[in-house]
């Protein structure tokens, strides 16, 4: 294990920022960290670079216990959202800042900052300031110094949020790559779930302040442990329904009868049952077990596929499916959900297996 | 709404020229040209008074002396108030929202009342009559004004940066000196500026605290207004000169000047 | 602290004080407004108006005294020339004119720098908005660049406040706090005390009278302008 | 509300443009009908702000004519458009109330306060600001201040035109759904003509009938979202739109049909012999079928995006991206492709290639 926090916790004044977390993650793996604004994502990496120091519990890397161990003598290297770049010195100063510290001689430290500079397109603007690059460009830079750095563990703290769409899915792609030859342990910070499934590797779920689940990345979205895993995983929005259990088996709201599969039995007699936009169907086959009507408020259609916003009950739904569907607001719609697709959480949000 | 909007700032910079217009007109004319006549601009031109100034020691010492203590003054204000205005910009503490409010009260208190304790503390010891006298009576109401004005610079540099700079490695003071200071030049610019100007301008203190061997030009043409009698032409062309040096810092410092107040934190 | 002289250099300083605020905020704030917003116009502006700021406060005085002066200073020639009884080391009203003009023509530079400063921190899309809302002039100024320039104003008000305060040597070096006392302001008076006279013990109680008032003005001022912005 | 017509468009920030490249916008022709919802969709530094402020009137053009229905507003001000704009930033009356923000242009424009008032309350009940009326504007979050912005526009009835500059930037993932999908259906209830510029794909596609593709100060395709993504007419379209975006594949030309490593791909379609051998094959990664037999690839990479996967794969040294829903079986290692001839592409030279007439 590379990464651990025992029984870590950071709370600011009567805020709790990190509320008692325990992890392990991977070393050597991109791990994502993933969740929405103010879950904690910053918090917590802040604690793993040693910037903020945490109120209990401690932090170790590699064995050893760097709790209260200083920023600079730690070997890491981060990237903030910002564009974060030393506004007197060069592209090329810039990358190669760490190295500098580290009493590189110029002819040890010069190839490793142009091969850095080269993987991320930087070669052309080696002379110029960060004030006259792009955005970008000057994300790239920061992005190449901790890369030439030789970091054991590289911080990435939402780095590609204010870059433009197409420039950010060119550096999502690169990214795990470019720091997979690396062998450092990579942690990146994101809101976005599509970001995450896309990164691969390992996620942590977080959602205030906790770390819900931490596994490989599709166990993460596909079995989330509880409700706000999944809700924190699910972009759309996760599509909710409540049950109650009665003799016969599971009802849902206005007597809506379901054919669920065998659960493992928990003595409790509420649930929610999610499910993701996308196995939301609007056509039938025989394994389904959830068969209602909703009414289309509104339809977004992005060339291939479709967003359907429906209204079932006092429920607001998503469908996401593939191919073109012009659907006038108001219109019904048959739907319909897989039982293998379905997510059934017990009343403390806990999600209950299937019966194997 | 065109013509009104170039006229205004237009009639105030004549009504500001004015006045040094007529000193300057002044320094040009000769003594007796001044008092016998009214004229727009000097008929006998005249460069007489300046050349006084340069040649008399007691003149342009006194240029010296006023450059120095404002320059010492300066460095000190600055070595005083970029760690200070540092801790401001990085850290919260109590009462700090009403940073500015506190560090004005400093300026609330008259100089003529600091003047006497000073002129007793400095003759106790035995620093009176030097630069650095004056140098650190003005420190009194500058350094508040340069932590100010820098910490409203700073606060402008994201925090990230500086803990970019610890994880690659670099020591706090590396860091302060490499890159935050170069980062911050702006702002060390303007808050210079502002201390040299209150410095050069301040007459009471630098008086009260210099005799002889340090007087500042200001006192000196105090001296020649009460023992020489009204020598006219060479009071405004001394008047002229203490201009000069103003100008040129201005002159460097203008692109700054706007922004040294817009970030600052009240 | 009963002695009649200090309630009139006080009660002339708490006039002076209100005059000049009274004049130079909303006339800083107008040139402000109406200054160029980019292009050589501004570095001309700016330099020129910062330019009183660096002139010694004496040859401020000095220069005032020369121009004013009836027989040879440009300002009092052209006074009397357009028929006033223009002279301000006779005459107290003159005198208080005379003063307060210096002060305005001194100080309302850094009003306007300030207010510029404040003015120049606005986004453009604030002033796109409030063209497409319709809004006149007049609102663009209510609505917008006077919140977004209240902090400035504040720094603006209080420097003011307090300087004009300690206001010294400028109306002593243009005619000695005269004709007789009626340009005597608190720092004058006390000077006069403490160093003219040596009575060191009213002087110090002054000074700290002078210090209480001043703080208690700049404290209200402050609060008032700060109390939006806390809650 | 009315149709937006500009006729031979250009700008450009100097004075004297000599060259194209001082033109940030190079001739544009377009009509935009009355009651649509369009999107202006690029890369940062396209020209798709210069655009929209052209259109409110923030900027005069260089050359050219703006028509609002049959009249030309090329020299009025802003505030005599009739015009609605949401800036990237939230502008807000930070001493106003929500109310009196959102009242404002109303007041601007001297109507009756019962009137006013029951124009706001409508606008605020359908932002589900209702209770807030009363609070003031500068302490709120910035979503909320975004939708003051948009209320602003949205409470006048005299708006020829609503333009959103990125009106989303500063809000949240999961907020965005909400409010993009709560534009739309105010879009449908008040009918307004809205002009969106982003630089982002899903924003764009989703919110408009009709999105304009805009590259280096041109026009590159104006069209539908389902026709951008079925026929992109440029390259820089079929890689724009879409993600992963197109697969361009190098190609020749041989005997009436395209080439692509030694297969001849069918097309659906008779063209002629193109003018350039600049070609290049276009297909999307949705439109690649995995087959039992027809071009041999070799995977080297899949990518499980949860929903569906992408599978890299590579042909005779070209790399390609291929869709695979979550049902599909993956073979190992290699495996035979289809291409869709309906949505398979020539592109000479950048340009679609076509058949004329």
């Amino acid at each position: 294990m590379s990464l651990e926090f025992h029984e870590l916790s950071k709370q600011v004044y009567d805020e709790v920022h990190i509320a008692h977390t325990d992890l392990s993650l991977n070393p050597g793996v991109f791990n994502v960290l993933l969740g929405p604004t103010l879950s904690g994502k910053t918090s917590l990496m802040r604690l793993m670079a040693g910037l903020d120091q945490p109120s209990t519990g401690s932090v170790w890397f590699k064995g050893q216990n760097v709790t209260g161990i200083a920023v600079q003598r730690r070997n890491l290297a981060m990237v903030y959202q910002q564009f974060i770049n030393f506004p007197n010195m060069s592209v090329f100063e810039n990358i190669a800042s760490p190295l500098r510290i580290q009493k590189l001689s110029e002819s040890q430290l010069r190839p490793r900052v142009e091969k850095g500079a080269e993987l991320l397109k930087l070669t052309p603007y080696m002379h110029r300031k960060p004030n006259e690059l792009s955005g970008g460009q000057q994300q790239r830079t920061a992005l190449a110094r901790a890369l030439v750095k030789g970091a054991d563990l590289v911080l990435l703290d939402e780095p590609l949020v204010n870059l433009d769409y197409k420039l950010r899915e060119e550096l999502r792609e690169e990214l795990p790559r470019l720091f997979a030859d690396t062998g450092a342990t990579v942690v990146y910070a994101t809101t976005e779930p599509h970001e995450a499934l896309l990164m691969g590797g390992y996620t942590a779920t977080m959602r205030e302040g906790r770390v819900t689940q931490y596994g490989p990345t599709h166990e993460v979205f596909r079995k989330p442990h509880d409700l706000a895993t999944a809700k924190a995983f699910s972009d759309p929005p996760l599509n909710i329904l409540n049950l109650k259990r009665t003799a016969q088996g599971f009802e849902g709201e206005q007597g809506l009868s379901l054919k669920l599969p065998p659960f493992q039995n928990v003595p409790v007699d509420e649930y929610i049952l999610g499910f993701r936009p996308h196995h939301l169907q609007i056509q039938g086959n025989a394994k389904d077990i959830l068969e209602l009507s909703g009414e289309v408020t509104v339809t977004e259609i992005t060339g291939s596929e479709s967003f359907i916003h429906l209204k079932w009950a006092e429920h607001d739904w998503v469908a996401h499916t593939q191919g073109v569907m012009h659907l006038p607001p108001g219109e019904k719609l048959e739907l319909y959900v897989s039982a293998s697709n379905c997510l059934l959480f017990d009343d403390q949000e806990q999600l209950v297996p299937a019966q194997v | 709404m065109k013509k009104i909007t170039w006229l205004i700032p237009t009639v105030y910079i004549v009504f500001l020229m004015m006045p040094i217009y007529w000193l300057v007109n002044m320094s040009f004319k000769t003594t007796n040209e001044i008092l016998g006549s009214f004229t727009l601009w000097p008929n006998n031109f005249t460069v007489e008074n300046y050349v006084t100034i340069f040649t008399d020691p007691t003149w342009f010492m006194g240029y010296v002396n006023s450059l120095t203590y404002v320059t010492i003054n300066t460095i000190i204000s600055l070595l005083v108030a970029l760690p200070a205005a540092y801790a401001f910009s990085r850290y919260r503490f109590l009462g700090d929202k009403h940073l500015f409010f506190w560090l004005l009260t400093n300026r609330m208190a008259p100089p003529a009342v600091f003047a006497l304790p000073f002129f007793q503390l400095y003759s106790a010891i035995g620093l009176f009559d030097t630069h650095i006298a004056v140098a650190l009576s003005h420190c009194l109401f500058n350094i508040p004004l340069a932590v100010w004005i820098l910490e409203g610079f700073m606060s402008g540099v994201p925090k990230e940066l500086d803990e970019t700079a610890y994880i690659d490695g670099y020591s706090f003071p590396q860091f302060f000196f490499k890159i935050f200071i170069p980062a911050i030049a702006a702002g060390i610019g303007v808050a210079a500026f502002f201390c040299f100007m209150f410095s050069w301008v301040e007459l009471l203190l630098a008086k009260t605290l210099t005799a002889v061997d340090v007087k500042p030009i200001a006192a000196t043409m105090t001296r020649t207004v009460s023992t020489a009698g009204y020598e006219l032409g060479l009071l405004s062309a001394a008047g002229t000169l203490t201009i000069v040096p103003g100008a040129f810092v201005i002159y460097f410092v203008r692109n700054y000047i706007a922004k040294g107040f817009a970030l600052g934190r009240l | 602290m009963r002695s009649e002289r200090f309630h009139d250099a006080l009660g002339r300083q708490l006039l002076f004080t209100l005059l000049i605020l009274l004049i130079e905020v909303p006339l800083g704030v107008g040139i402000a407004l109406t200054m160029p917003r980019q292009g050589i116009g501004v570095t001309i502006c700016l330099v020129l108006m910062a330019l009183p700021l660096l002139i010694p406060w004496n040859v401020v005085g000095a220069m005032w005294n020369i121009f004013a002066l009836p027989d040879i200073g440009l300002l009092g020639k052209m006074l009397n020339g357009v028929g006033f009884d223009y002279n301000f080391t006779q005459n107290p009203f003159w005198a208080w004119a005379t003063v307060v003009a210096m002060d305005v023509w001194h100080w309302t530079s850094l009003v306007v720098l300030l207010c510029y400063a404040g003015l120049r921190s606005i986004p453009d899309a604030y002033y796109q908005t409030s063209k497409i809302d319709g809004a006149t002039s007049w609102q663009v100024f209510r609505y917008i660049q006077l919140p977004k320039m209240k902090r400035v104003l504040t720094i603006a008000l209080l420097l003011r406040l307090m300087d004009s305060f300690m206001i010294y040597t400028e109306p002593f070096v243009l005619n000695g706090g005269g004709p007789g006392n009626s340009t005597t302001f608190l720092s004058i008076d006390l000077v006069k005390v403490a160093l003219g006279q040596f009575d060191l013990g009213p002087a110090a109680a002054m000074s700290i009278i002078y210090f209480f008032v001043v703080l208690l003005l700049c404290w209200v001022l402050y609060t008032l302008m700060m109390r939006d912005e806390t809650n | 509300m009315s149709s937006i017509t500009l006729k031979s468009l250009r700008h450009s920030y100097s004075p004297n443009p000599q060259t194209e490249e001082d033109y940030a916008l190079r001739k544009i022709d377009l009509t935009w009908r009355d009651r649509g919802a369009f999107a202006l969709l690029g890369p940062s530094g396209c020209g798709k702000t210069t655009l929209l402020n052209l259109i409110s009137g923030l900027l005069k053009p260089s050359e050219g004519q703006i028509l609002f229905d049959e009249r030309d507003v090329t020299t009025l001000p802003p505030d005599q458009r009739n015009i609605a704009q949401v800036f990237q930033f939230p502008v807000v009356y930070d001493t106003m109330s929500v109310y009196d923000n959102l009242a404002f242009p109303l007041r601007n424009r001297k109507l009756p306060e019962a009137e006013l008032d029951e124009r706001v309350q409508r606008i605020a009940k359908m932002l589900s600001m209702q209770n807030q009326l009363k609070q003031r504007a500068s302490g709120l979050t910035a979503a909320d201040k975004q939708k003051i912005s948009l209320g602003r526009g949205l409470v006048r009835s005299d708006v020829n035109v609503m333009m959103f500059d990125e009106p989303l930037t500063v809000i949240d993932p999961h907020l965005k759904w909400e409010l993009r999908s709560q534009l739309m259906r105010l879009h449908q209830q008040v009918g307004f003509t809205m002009i969106y510029v982003t630089h982002d794909q899903t924003e764009a596609l989703t919110f408009a009938d009709e999105v304009v593709v805009m590259y280096e100060g041109q026009i590159v395709q104006i069209g539908t979202p389902e026709e951008l993504f079925s026929k992109p007419r440029h390259t820089f379209v079929g890689h724009f739109i879409g993600s992963p975006g197109m697969n361009l594949l190098p190609c020749e030309w041989s005997a009436g049909a395209a080439v692509f490593a030694g297969h001849r791909i069918p097309l659906n379609k008779n063209l002629p012999h193109p003018a350039s051998s600049n070609l290049q094959l276009g297909i999307r990664p949705e439109f690649i079928r995995l087959a039992s037999e027809g071009i041999p690839a070799q995977i080297q990479r899949v990518d499980d995006v949860g929903r569906y996967r992408i599978i890299k794969a590579e042909v005779g040294g070209t790399n390609l991206n291929i869709y695979a829903g979550e049902e599909v079986e993956i073979p190992s290692d290699s495996l035979h492709l289809d291409f869709d001839p309906d949505h398979t592409h020539v592109y000479c030279d950048g340009w679609m290639h076509e058949a004329k007439g």
